[in-house]
């Protein structure tokens, strides 16, 4: 199953073809854990998080539990939550501030730098034997600190976060810079929401990575209006007067949805059911109009970055993990962002926007989960998985070298009609996976 | 104390476990419209998300309503919105409607206050829906009633359920 | 209402769920004959099928009784041949006998009428046996009960499983 | 595990015993969905259970999910319940009727004869890209109704299913024509019990396909009696006068327990309980006699229809489906039968007997249940996986050719001693077991 | 009966769920001493080993207090302990804390002499803690109260857990 | 997986390295069932469960049930629980006392000997066809009764059980020897602790083979109380005063912490709480110094027979079975041992005592259950099984050919400072484990 021959049969982003096997078979399962997960970079979580040396937060990697985690000098660290003795969880709290994380076993402690500090008995029980420098804490061997987040890879072959990131920079930061313009400025507020849900980690990851097309999902939603402004499920002037484009990296494999306002745009209505914030976002884009030059017109919608981070850059801001939790669970991890500098109001209004519309309570989001469960589940079977996915829309509709007004955006981009979509997003999603899949390390895919 | 006094303490203890009940019946049998007509206008519905705390710490034990991300926090407005989305017949995760039944157990009267009682209840709210998908959770609640024009509303309802990292997909039901 | 009437009401209530409590407890102390006896000689015991149906054909939600294929469509007299069968010793389903615990929530007396009320409650059955098979069955009990020479009598019990496909194996104990 | 020859040794119905592998063995269990469920003819329902157009019902062909839907114009199909785009389950309610299925994720929408009708925005996301007549519903390519009941079967190549049926149709008819000797006439009562047993699928299927051996399964219902004449488990004088007949064919894994009362036999008292419905009975056989000639004398007991489906002829009258769901897990589904022309009460009298016979409340089967679940258990252990089962009773006895009276039987036949048994029709079952499991292809079967 | 007489009964019922339901908010706010308090100095807590017996013969059911070995059989000095074990913050099987709920229901008063009652009631269990370990036990309780300076206290309670294989790593609560 | 070169790469206890693998690889595990569990010498029961005639309990054999039963004629059996038949489980009870066990599912019968004893309709069903002789209950060709214990093997060629304990038996004794220095002597309470732990059964194993390292874990115990005398775990004193031995026997697998005191010791102060029982053990040490000559000088703690069997000597004095349930879960069965012929004052103080430390309800043991659960899911990762655990503890530092004041004590020994710890004996477990994972045979080991 996991040669790569087979993989290039299951496997056909030209033809839009993808086999269901990659979504239900254990073996490639198993195999994505080695190549992808123990390989890419992964988003750990927020710098915000851990703001005084000592602070920790349990984090997830893949499948497994790690500590985020500022040492008492301040450095940030991510480490495998597991005791170099006998492996017990060293870690069993969310969040919090230690001088020390004290293996409840046999008592290893380690220091917030992740050295091996303490071993009980060490002279008389392991006298010269034990050599402390080389059992610490199994730390990342690659961390990387973006604009408050906080990201790791397992792979020290790893290529820097930037090059991973590439051109897709532009885009991912259309969630982390402040909404007037400023680099960085999001912060995420407390509380973060974790679930389980009965898919494969691939289903919400693509989904993500740019799927305009489930509209009748959400059409419930749609009726009732749990908008900003009261109606729908967003403020949608800006994006109807916008260009609507679907841009990926297959090379990279990030995606996002994307919006190319018009030049002469005026500032649209928006956050009507109140004035203070309306203002806000009006003052915010002017702004951002004077700060950005032409790169104002650009905003994001959702996105994917490979493999399993998605940010969802405005209305609601957010960005997810999905956590893989064997080929037919998935555990989501959803962090809600604001412009730190924001009025009270404004943060309290929008928190209340996310909460309604994100997550399992969210009146948007509960419709996904469902048709995310039910389509792995009707996947699973003997001829089920003889019928491949279909991924053929827009097909051969994408270019590169996309150029609006003189502003060139970076990216494989379908510039599609507005209200409609493209799958040239899920297509970038898999080329990437297909290529980590198949390749034995960085090396090969460099 | 009197037989009056006695009658009435177990009167209201009665009154307001048939109230519990009642709405538990509105909600299992989707009478979403009568169940929110019970809440006051004013009212608040917080779900805090629970963490893993040291024993030391248990300010750190549960998300702050108002401030932080709750699983719910909101008011009859937001409320109102749920119900009208399971009747828009497209709400996916309830079509099929779901099988819910909702225990409630435990009711204690901890405080009365000319028209106010602050009530605690334990429950346990089974799904179940298509074939063999099953959730049980299980949790406390702490709630406000108001007696207005002489029927019980509920003002304010804290939920503490008794799950950290939510082990449902959705939360596409009241409790 | 005058001390007595209220009196009344609490009294029927407290009755109600003593007679309820002293079901489940004759139950799963397997104390089946005595059991029997507090149905009426005319008694229905009934449990339809429920099925995944659209909300707007709530009509085809469960199966009917007297007509369809039900879980159980019967009266005492198959009833007692269910006890009797416990009590051969050969029943290998209960041999040996499962661990059950019936726990009674949610009493509602919705309608009394004379000798009769119509009473609502929920159940959590809870189902252990041998090593380590467990069974959970969590539902609605819509109970006819009948005063008949001062004593309680079940005279129809509708039990609405909050289940489709049934997740356990057999039906060998009573709901 | 899976290789032929291993299969040998697991399997040798000659000497008479079977291995404990084939029931609990993960790999052979993968293999029977791809050589047996995915390509032999499987029960899918009833006609009855959809009468109008536009009418279905769920259903299920081994682990899978199907619809069984009367198109617009009227012709019935069985399609895979998962939509060609991204696998949801386009159907998610027991039954109804409707127009059209639409997927709820994205909105794709099939017509009941399974053509894909609806594809949001196709011209302006897909263009020419999407042929929808290579994507609509997964049609069961080969479907058959059989005197009210529904059959289909995965694999094009699959043989007719009246070749399929072959000599046994004389058998399945016993349970499906009218109790008068009228060809069909049969009907299932509305409801159909679905219920999980913790056990591997071929444990009811050979039980049903000929067990008269297990009478101490259900000692305790003879003890207390729920037939319909008040005693024991049915009317047991019209089976003590007969010749008793375990009739299996090896070759197609089809097998009864039959029964052939002699020429001259007058009618039995039975279904003393109600003087109406004895009365039915009473005037049916005459009907009978009278149309079937000698055949009137055949009538039969418990069966399978290879690989799962299950006829229990009379006493009660039912059918059951035995769906795989793991090596370790089966959901039955069993319909209930009468003579559609019977009178009110005497289907209501029979509708009585079936439930309090049969299912996981019926006082009989709940200790098969019991002893299929534990039987089971006890058999996937390190060691107990080094002792076959043994098959041996009745061995070399049985014939073909049988007649009796100038009636000729189909079938290899075992000609019992009343009340007692044989494992004749087991062994067909796995004679055909391992023809299938051992063949590429329908074609190696010919 | 006069309307002292039953008023009287329904206050003791009252009065023994109010007890029970309190007792069970003190547990699950791991309260344990004020939980401890709510024993007599000389209360006995026993929980048995239930085992698969033949249905004849039941003597062989259940392991016998104060001769084999049991889940609890102990007084009020053990419990002591064990509370004293959760305080000392270096009990890692309940760092971080379990998150535990206690439903009570079907509560029985079977006797009452002098100050004495004999309550029988249900409960279920359940156990979150850190991600998703989630526990649920169901059973029955068997308590002796007794009424000291017009406090009821737990004199003895004996504790029949559905479980023969127990289903859970360890007994870090109290039932 | 499975391959012995692989298994050299995962278990190398001569640098203190064993890889997580061999305790949460599915392949490993089952390897294990195989060449272990199938093949060594296993705790079942105790004589003193089936005083009489036709008594049995249900037992269990790594994860298969098993019958100890004692015949009509008064010799004791070890049984498979399973019907040769159909493979139904024959007996469901824990403990009774029977002429024969009749399967519920056709009715075969086996005498309390295992012999076939019953088959229904023999004669007209099977005529000469079954063999009876040939298809009685598989009982374990080997058992062997050793001072009220039952140790049982599913294979022929296990050596003789006293070869397989060799020198151990020295330590075993000291669990299984009365207190005052007679041979045997000891009983089990009634009453068997039976309770599940999320984690492979060798971490239980392990740590009672010989770790006195993980005092941590029980800290809160030690300040707590919970000892027969008031205070911490146990009565210390004639501990402190000994020498600390960690005795292992790396080809056999068998393991246990000791303690030798000074020739001269003076009795020391123990179970303060209750003068009679401290009066009861003064009593037995000096009976015991009169019998045993210098031998009373060792007494043992915990230790592990190869490979799932755990005495604790004393303080509490216990012996589990970690019976594995798949590769994730254990299943753990504890007897708790008194002299019999003690007071039943005595019992009842150490019952208490007993109780109040060990098992799910201990103070002592819940913590151990907490560790090795998280210890073994912190272990499962992809990444954590790149790094394996740590044995170095006391790495060559054990000798062979102890002798102490004349007095020579079989075993590999490691002779430690009291209060510290040593890994000596983890080394001798996986030694043997790595020893008969890699062998076809018993003969290869020889
Ligand atoms: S497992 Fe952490 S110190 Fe032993
Ligand atoms: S999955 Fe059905 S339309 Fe997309
Ligand atoms: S399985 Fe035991 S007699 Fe058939
Ligand atoms: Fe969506
Ligand atoms: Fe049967
Ligand atoms: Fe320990």
């Amino acid at each position: 199953m996991a040669e790569t021959p087979k993989l290039d049969e299951l496997v056909d982003v030209d033809a839009g073809t993808i086999s269901r096997e990659i979504f239900v078979n254990e073996e490639i399962y198993r195999q994505e854990q080695e190549r992808i997960f123990a390989r890419a970079w992964l988003l750990v979580g927020f710098e915000s998080q851990i703001p005084q040396p000592g602070d920790f937060v349990a984090s997830s990697m893949g499948e497994e539990s790690v500590i985020l985690c500022r040492d008492r000098a301040g450095a940030v660290h991510v480490f495998l939550n597991s005791c170099r003795h006998r492996g017990m969880k060293v870690c069993r709290y969310d969040e919090g501030n230690t001088r020390e994380f004290l293996c409840p076993y046999h008592g290893w402690s380690y220091a917030t730098d992740g050295t091996l500090v303490g071993v009980p008995h060490q002279k008389d029980a392991y006298g010269a034997q034990l050599d402390r420098s080389r059992w610490g804490l199994v730390e990342a061997p690659r961390m990387c600190r973006y604009k408050g987040t906080v990201w790791a890879s397992w792979d020290p072959a790893a290529p820097p976060f930037l090059d991973y990131l590439g051109g897709y920079a532009l885009y991912l930061d259309l969630l982390l810079d402040a909404w007037d313009g400023r680099e960085g400025g999001a912060e995420a507020i407390g509380g973060v929401h974790k679930w389980l849900v009965p898919c494969n980690w691939k289903f919400p990851a693509e989904n993500f990575s740019g799927d305009r097309y489930h509209g009748v999902s959400h059409r419930s939603v749609d009726m009732v209006g749990i908008g900003p402004s009261g109606k729908g499920r967003r403020d949608m002037q800006e994006r109807n007067e916008a260009r609507s484009l679907d841009v990926t990296f297959p090379d990279l494999g990030h995606s996002m949805i994307a919006f190319l306002r018009p030049p002469d745009a005026p500032l649209a209505p928006a956050y009507q059911d109140s004035p203070a914030v309306g203002e806000y976002f009006r003052y915010c884009e002017e702004e951002r109009r004077r700060r950005r030059g032409a790169h104002w017109r650009l905003f994001g919608g959702p996105g994917t970055v490979f493999p399993n981070a998605s940010p969802l850059a405005r209305q609601p801001r957010t960005i997810a993990v999905w956590h893989p939790r064997g080929p037919h669970q998935t555990e989501v991890w959803r962090w809600y962002l604001v412009d730190a500098d924001a009025p009270v109001a404004v943060k309290d209004f929008l928190r209340h926007y996310y909460i309604r519309y994100s997550g399992p309570a969210g009146l948007t989001e509960q419709d996904d989960m469902e048709n995310w469960g039910y389509a792995h589940a009707a996947s699973r079977g003997t001829v089920a998985r003889r019928h491949p996915y279909n991924y053929e829309m827009g097909l051969g509709r994408a270019t590169r070298g996309f150029e609006d007004h003189g502003l060139a955006l970076p990216g494989r981009i379908a510039d599609i009609v507005p209200g409609t979509a493209s799958e040239n997003n899920q297509r970038g999603f898999y080329t990437r996976w297909r290529q980590l899949m198949g390749a034995a390390s960085w090396a090969e895919l460099a | 104390m009197s037989v009056e006094a006695h009658l009435a303490e177990l009167l209201l203890q009665r009154e307001i476990e048939a109230f519990l009940y009642r709405e538990a019946e509105l909600l299992d049998e989707r009478r979403f419209e009568e169940w929110l007509a019970l809440f006051t206008e004013d009212a608040r519905y917080w779900m805090p998300i629970r963490r893993n705390a040291p024993s030391d710490a248990p300010e750190r034990e549960r998300t702050r309503e108002g401030v932080d991300v709750n699983w719910f926090d909101e008011g009859k407005d937001t409320l109102s919105r749920r119900v009208a989305q399971v009747r828009t017949g497209v709400h996916w995760a309830e079509e099929p409607p779901s099988r819910t039944c909702h225990m409630v157990t435990n009711v204690q009267i901890v405080r009365t206050d000319g028209d106010e009682a602050a009530v605690k209840s334990r429950f346990l709210l089974y799904r179940n829906r298509v074939e063999t998908e099953t959730d049980v959770l299980v949790g406390k609640r702490e709630d406000t009633l108001r007696r207005i024009a002489g029927q019980w509303r509920i003002a304010r309802r804290m939920i503490l359920l008794d799950q950290s990292v939510l082990l449902v997909k959705n939360l596409t039901f009241f409790i």
